[in-house]
């Protein structure tokens, strides 16, 4: 079916970001923070228009496309990133650059790629996805073009990013030859009904495309590029890559390998599961070494991923209900996980705004200058490391206690000694804001009235989620339900 | 009302909010809220207490829970369960909040930060009476977490000493160790029996559903988590450092709630131990080792409050060697009891330290008796208390514990155990002599004062509690206050257990006391120093190993150098902080030091990063091939 | 016969012309090197009967690649010292080993695969009307996408590219 | 008639010498063009793949195509990115902008 009505809340997206381009071509001496508040109005109208699709019957377009709960929950989580960001940008963007209307628009172009990538359910399709959100984001990490890091990050990043993305299609073109197919339905007919002499070519095409997707999320040891490209880029942005960016790579790797490679799950599992072992462990210890606040952020962000990877590795595990409780629990991690670090970024960009530090020694004494960012900055700290009361909590607990149920204790068990790892950084980081004086002359001064506002509202969905997770768990569980609907029929032809 | 139980960890839960949010704007800093919320919370005990008691045994435990989320399979649901283990506690952590409140009250006056100290004194309370409420695991690791938290918060107090920050720091992170043990036993019991309700899992136990090797991993594991908190060896090495907090939170905190969290947890999963092979022989084992090593170093201890932090390792260790030989009506009965007369001892010393103008090393002062007279009077109370004599609630209580030593663990466990009391009497003695006789050794205390009735009235009532608590292991007096029975045929595991004074144990006992305080005070004889100089002088190599707790901080420092040879720069950088910065720092720099091996691995360059991620795929192909070939 | 022997020919052209790529000592020669691979490559697409790949492939990469990547060489080279600087890093030893692992890998995978539904023989003509129909039906959608992807990379481009003031 | 594992066995080796350039080259330009070497190969796979197995032909072409258009439209940004680091720092060599590492 050619239904060209399922993706109006995309077309907004890309339509609002033509709209901010022209905006400033037809206006240039408007204030560029007018630039981000159209951007956010057309996040917000793009957010409400996902919002009238909650609830629909799943939806298919030409076999390539597919919207269900699932895409629901990854386009209400995009534009809710984007607007966020955009909110973020304004004052930080006002300050840097000259021109802002190629940032904004590339930002919605970036969440409509995202939404895109968690609809795709053909290969080709989710590659031209992935490659639309992987160069807005290559751009607008090096936004900051006067700045040398900027643009370093942006090299780095790109040259890499084509790279890890030639090694992905690589393992694509293997895996039309092995199934002749790219649809990832008809990869998975093709994988169950292979016959002999066809295991390494499975094998090599699957580890290709591990590292691939490896590379999108962040997964060690193809992350190099993260902590380089989370310095580098504009503060704002990094929240994005943190946040939308890991997810659509999650979101690209549920729909793969619950539907295309469920089948060979044997193939994969345990590759998986070695990955998320060495993610979060090389995240969490080196993160350990960090001055750089976004740095640390970058390798705590990895810790992260090696989180998530752990219910991936549970859905090779598992049969179809465990791998279902193991998408929702990611589900529900990475709503936790981005709440939390939007919270933070919201925090951290008032504090940059004023003071343009962005070394942890920065923060020394904020909590005697600004202690409700203090505040936020702690809890969304201790959110990531797990700690009661905070959404880390509950998700990581979801999360492996998927581990758990598919025989990875040995794997839920590091991530709880890596959350251990991980509390020692964070509590330097407090130490920092709590038990240090703040810098000479300093003295207490009110948050800015928006970003405070925004940290103040997702400080309460991230302790909403701590210590009530039950409605958002259901909202992951019907997407992932969704998921598995749409993979019935992979899951079905498991030996 | 016992099935709304929960209000009273609401009522310091707001109460902490409440000073939190303006505690620094209210008149006197909001002191009154806290101590009102301490007294409405022990008021609010005994309505829990009658209604509990009024619905009979067959109505026990009480239970009241919420579905708190379920999706599909996974169902979780949240509440409290009331039981007599739960009674108990309560009453303990009721009544010392109580008192520690208004104690505070007196003691903080004028010191910095006096509204956020009384706010996360709050928040202790709300989180360990959730503790104890709380009727799953997950819950209850929830407020486990929160206790260490508050508990941090409080040790860390006076944050510009960088002893109290430090000290803050390792009873976090040695905890934390002990935490992590807790979180995976937890979620191995929950694999094993599919549900966080502890009342189910000991259900799923004793009907047979789990056994064998993974459930004494479990539990030891969660035994982990238990000895952490209630500083058995070798996590001990944090509840003497913790001693940097404020007086009065070492009195609530580190005697009488907090550190009986571990005791606690043991006694409500004893069913699960018992089940667990040899789990309990090596709670048996920890707790006697614990109670004979602390109580050495007690003696050569000449801090005050390091005196009574060692013995409440060493007592801690005691309630464990009872729960070790099943009993746990022994055990929690000397939690019961020692959480009143522990409490009196810390907060007298809380009043020396005030009244002789913060001298706490027992060198320093001496000769208490005429100018403290009220202090003196409670402290000698407590003292006696804890050493034994009869018949305050010490005695009662150590002989339960002595008793059942005897009937489940054999002669040579009761002869340690035994040796045990004696040191608890000897150091308790020295203490007090030191302390309170003969003259004082420093102009400070000479002009020591009498504290204000803020502080003294606590210290009265739990002297009271500490000449009668122990009474309520008469059946008679139980039933009396409305219990069934005397305090075993209240608590007990399997069937209730009356009690009946053995005239043969409380000799031994008495003898105990006897052999303990009189060696004390023949050394220390009014207060006079030279006997002990001599004892010293003729073993100093011993005295010094006893004064330095048996190099133990020593000792993790030289695991730690040794393991990160080589590095020898970390280690001379490291040398600096040997006594104090222990082995927690230690594991600290070696991940520290992963950590910086690795990072150099990000060289900034990509062809670096490229060859890595080429690298890892050839390596994932060759991993998939191995797993999956 | 005579297509195996051309084809034997032009393959040994690509991959010299691709060694050429990656081994020459000067940026230019590298980058005549990869016009003459793609051309190669071009050819090849013309053994396997698919014109219009061939086709795509000499416009795309022939004309507008080649053009842009000189374009860069002549910009990138206007500062440079003077003194030839080498063009390979200490790491070659090591990429040349786990390059080699990978094209073992890759190798064993072509040869030692029993390729499902291998039509063995040669591969008959495909209409351009059938490509055009798969490319604007049947995949419509990423065709669109592709038309937001190519207006990021152009945007993109400018606004990294483009001079300002203080530059 | 040449069989298809030839095309497989050129494709690769084309694959992977632009590994080894990507690894091993120093100018950001040079290590572009690697990258379009191994996306030569990856289009070669797909056409071969689609001449010889699948009976309908069209998808894997289409894939090359687009692969093909992706890959010059990615050398066009990275070349901007390239130029952008060359008026930063003088230089195009990977290896030098390395101040964001550790």
């Amino acid at each position: 079916m050619r239904d060209f009505t399922l993706f109006i809340p995309e077309y907004i997206a890309a339509g609002a970001a033509i709209g901010v381009l022209a905006l400033e071509l037809a206006l240039p001496r408007l204030r560029r923070d007018a630039l981000a508040w159209a951007t956010a109005a057309g996040a917000a109208a793009w957010l409400i228009a996902a919002l009238f699709y909650v609830g629909d019957a799943p939806g298919d377009f030409e076999g390539l496309l597919r919207t269900d709960a699932f895409t629901a929950y990854f386009r209400i989580l995009a534009a809710g990133a984007v607007l966020a960001v955009a909110l973020l940008s304004a004052r930080y963007l006002r300050d840097r650059t000259r021109a802002a209307g190629e940032y904004y628009g590339l930002l919605l172009m970036a969440g409509a790629g995202m939404t895109l990538l968690s609809a795709a359910r053909e290969l080709l399709t989710a590659y031209v996805a992935l490659e639309l959100l992987s160069f807005s984001l290559y751009v607008l990490v090096g936004y900051l073009k006067r700045d040398a890091r900027s643009n370093e990050a942006s090299l780095k990043y790109i040259l890499l990013g084509a790279f890890s993305s030639a090694m992905l299609l690589y393992g694509i073109s293997l895996l039309y030859g092995l199934t002749g197919s790219t649809t990832y339905a008809g990869v998975a007919e093709g994988l169950a009904a292979r016959g002999e002499g066809t295991d390494l070519a499975a094998l090599a095409a699957i580890m290709l495309i591990v590292a691939g997707v490896g590379f999108k999320v962040s997964a060690a040891p193809f992350h190099m590029w993260a902590p380089d490209a989370y310095q580098g880029a504009p503060l704002p942005v990094t929240a994005f890559l943190a946040t939308a960016s890991k997810a659509a790579g999650f979101a690209l790797i549920l729909r793969l390998f619950t539907e295309a490679l469920a089948v060979d799950a044997l193939e994969w599992r345990a590759a998986i599961a070695a990955l998320a072992a060495i993610t979060m462990t090389a995240g969490n210890l080196l993160a350990i070494q960090q001055t750089n606040l976004k740095r640390l952020l970058a390798y705590s962000s990895i810790g992260q991923a090696g989180y998530m990877l752990v219910a991936v590795a549970a859905i090779g595990y598992g049969d179809a209900a465990a791998a279902q409780n193991a998408s929702s629990a990611l589900l529900l991690h990475i709503a936790g996980y981005t709440l939390s670090t939007m919270a933070l970024f919201a925090a951290l960009v008032a504090h940059y705004n004023r003071t343009g530090d962005e070394s942890i020694e920065g923060l020394r004494g904020l909590s005697a200058t600004q202690p409700f960012l203090a505040l936020v900055i702690s809890a969304s700290l201790f959110s990531f490391a797990g700690l009661p009361f905070f959404a880390g909590f509950a998700t990581k607990l979801l999360l492996f206690q998927a581990g758990t149920g598919a025989g990875l204790l040995w794997l839920a068990g590091l991530g709880a000694a890596n959350s251990f790892i991980s509390l020692y950084y964070y509590l330097m980081v407090m130490r920092r804001m709590y038990l240090f004086d703040p810098p000479e002359g300093q003295t207490r001064i009110r948050p800015p009235a928006l970003l405070g506002a925004m940290a103040g509202l997702l400080l309460l969905g991230v302790v909403f989620i701590g210590v009530y997770p039950g409605p958002v768990f259901e909202a992951t569980d019907g997407a992932a339900a969704a998921l598995f609907e749409a993979s019935a029929a992979a899951f079905a032809r498991l030996p | 009302m016992a099935e709304h139980a929960w209000i009273l960890a609401a009522v310091p839960a707001i109460a902490f909010l409440a000073l939190a949010a303006l505690g620094r704007r209210l008149p006197r800093q909001g002191d009154f809220l806290a101590v009102l919320a301490a007294a409405s919370g022990f008021g609010l005990f005994f309505a829990v207490l009658a209604s509990f008691l009024g619905r009979g045994e067959g109505a026990w435990p009480v239970l009241n829970a919420i579905e708190w989320t379920a999706i599909g399979d996974f169902r979780l649901n949240m509440g409290i369960a009331v039981d007599q283990i739960t009674i108990v506690m309560l009453a303990v952590v009721t009544t010392v909040a109580f008192m520690v409140n208004v104690f505070s009250v007196g003691y903080m006056k004028g010191e910095p930060r006096y509204w956020w100290y009384f706010a996360v004194l709050q928040l202790f309370v709300a989180s360990m009476l959730l503790l104890v409420l709380a009727d799953n695991l997950l819950l209850l690791y929830v407020a486990w977490e929160l206790v260490g938290l508050s508990s941090f918060l409080l040790i860390g107090h006076y944050w510009e000493r960088r002893s109290a920050v430090e000290a803050a720091k390792k009873a976090f992170i040695t905890t934390r160790v002990g935490d992590v043990g807790l979180l995976i036993g937890i979620i191995l019991l929950w694999k094993a029996t599919g549900t966080f309700n502890i009342l189910d899992i000991i259900h799923a136990v004793e009907a047979g559903e789990v056994g064998g090797t993974g459930l004494f991993v479990s539990v030891m594991f969660i035994f982990l988590g238990a000895m952490g908190k209630s500083a058995q060896l070798p996590f001990h090495v944090w509840l003497p450092d913790a001693m940097e907090g404020p007086t009065p939170v070492s009195a609530l905190i580190h005697a009488a709630t907090m550190v009986v969290a571990g005791v606690y947890l043991v006694a409500r999963l004893l069913p699960v131990f018992e089940a667990a092979g040899d789990a309990l022989l090596v709670v048996t084992a920890v707790g006697l080792i614990t109670a004979l090593f602390s109580g050495v170093v007690a003696f050569a201890q000449t801090d005050i409050k390091k005196v009574l932090a060692y013995s409440t390792v060493s007592q801690l260790g005691f309630m464990f060697v009872a729960l070790g030989a099943g009993v746990v009506s022994a055990g929690m009965f000397h939690l019961f009891t020692h959480a009143f007369f522990k409490a009196l001892l810390f907060l007298g010393a809380g009043s020396v330290i005030l009244g002789a103008h913060h001298r706490q090393e027992v060198g320093q002062l001496g000769g208490l008796w005429r100018r403290m007279p009220v202090t003196a009077a409670a402290f000698l109370v407590g003292s006696l208390a804890l050493a034994g004599l009869f018949p305050l609630a010490g005695f009662w209580s150590k002989d339960e514990i002595l008793h059942a030593v005897e009937g489940h663990r054999g002669a040579l466990v009761f002869a340690l155990i035994s040796l045990a009391s004696i040191m608890t009497a000897f150091y308790t003695t020295r203490l007090f002599i030191l302390t309170f006789l003969g003259k004082p050794r420093d102009a400070e205390a000479g002009h020591a004062r009498e504290t204000g009735a803020s502080m003294t009235g606590p210290l009265v009532f739990l002297a009271v509690l500490s000449v009668f608590a122990g009474f309520v292991v008469y059946g008679g007096v139980g039933e009396a206050l409305g219990f069934p029975g005397g305090f075993g045929e209240f608590v007990y595991l399997h069937h209730p257990e009356t009690f009946h004074i053995d005239w043969g144990l409380a000799g031994v006992s008495t003898a105990l006391f006897v052999i303990g305080v009189f060696g004390a005070g023949w050394l220390y004889r009014g207060g006079r120093l030279d006997r002990a100089a001599a004892l010293t002088a003729w073993q100093p190599k011993l005295y010094e190993m006893t004064r330095r707790k048996f190099y133990f901080d020593d000792l993790y420092q030289f695991l730690i150098d040794r393991v990160v040879l080589g590095f020898s720069y970390v280690v001379s950088w490291f040398d600096r902080f040997a006594v104090n910065d222990t082995g927690v720092d230690g594991s600290a720099t070696l991940t520290g030091y992963a950590g910086f091996l690795l990072k150099h691995l990000q060289t900034g360059r990509v062809p670096n990063y490229a060859l890595a991620i080429a690298a890892g795929v050839a390596a994932l192909i060759l991993v998939a091939l191995a797993a999956g070939g | 016969m005579i297509t195996e022997v051309l084809w034997w020919i032009v393959a040994a052209g690509v991959v010299g012309a691709s060694a050429g790529v990656v081994l020459s000592r000067s940026v230019v020669h590298a980058a005549i090197f990869l016009i003459l691979s793609l051309a190669g490559v071009g050819a090849i697409y013309l053994f396997l009967t698919v014109e219009f790949i061939a086709l795509v492939q000499f416009l795309i990469y022939g004309g507008a690649v080649t053009v842009l990547i000189l374009l860069a060489l002549m910009l990138t080279r206007m500062g440079a010292s003077g003194r030839p600087e080498p063009l390979t890093g200490a790491q070659a030893p090591f990429g040349a080993l786990v390059a080699a692992a990978l094209m073992a890998t890759l190798i064993g995978v072509a040869v030692a695969t029993a390729w499902p539904g291998d039509l063995g023989g040669s591969p008959t003509a495909i209409s351009i009307e059938r490509i055009g129909a798969a490319l604007f039906q049947n995949y419509g959608a990423p065709f669109i996408i592709m038309a937001a992807l190519l207006l990021v990379a152009f945007v993109g481009a400018i606004v990294i590219a483009r001079q300002e003031d203080g530059d | 008639m040449v069989p298809l594992e030839n095309y497989l066995v050129l494709s690769a080796i084309l694959f992977a010498l632009g590994v080894y350039g990507v690894l091993s080259r120093r100018n950001a330009v040079l290590v572009l063009m690697s990258v379009e070497l191994m996306l030569n190969a990856v289009s070669l796979n797909f056409v071969a793949f689609a001449a010889h197995l699948d009976p309908d032909r069209a998808t894997g072409i289409v894939f090359a195509v687009f692969v093909i258009a992706v890959a010059a439209a990615e050398v066009g940004l990275a070349l901007a990115i390239v130029i952008r680091l060359f008026r930063n720092r003088s230089s195009a060599n990977v290896d030098e902008a390395a101040t964001l590492r550790w």
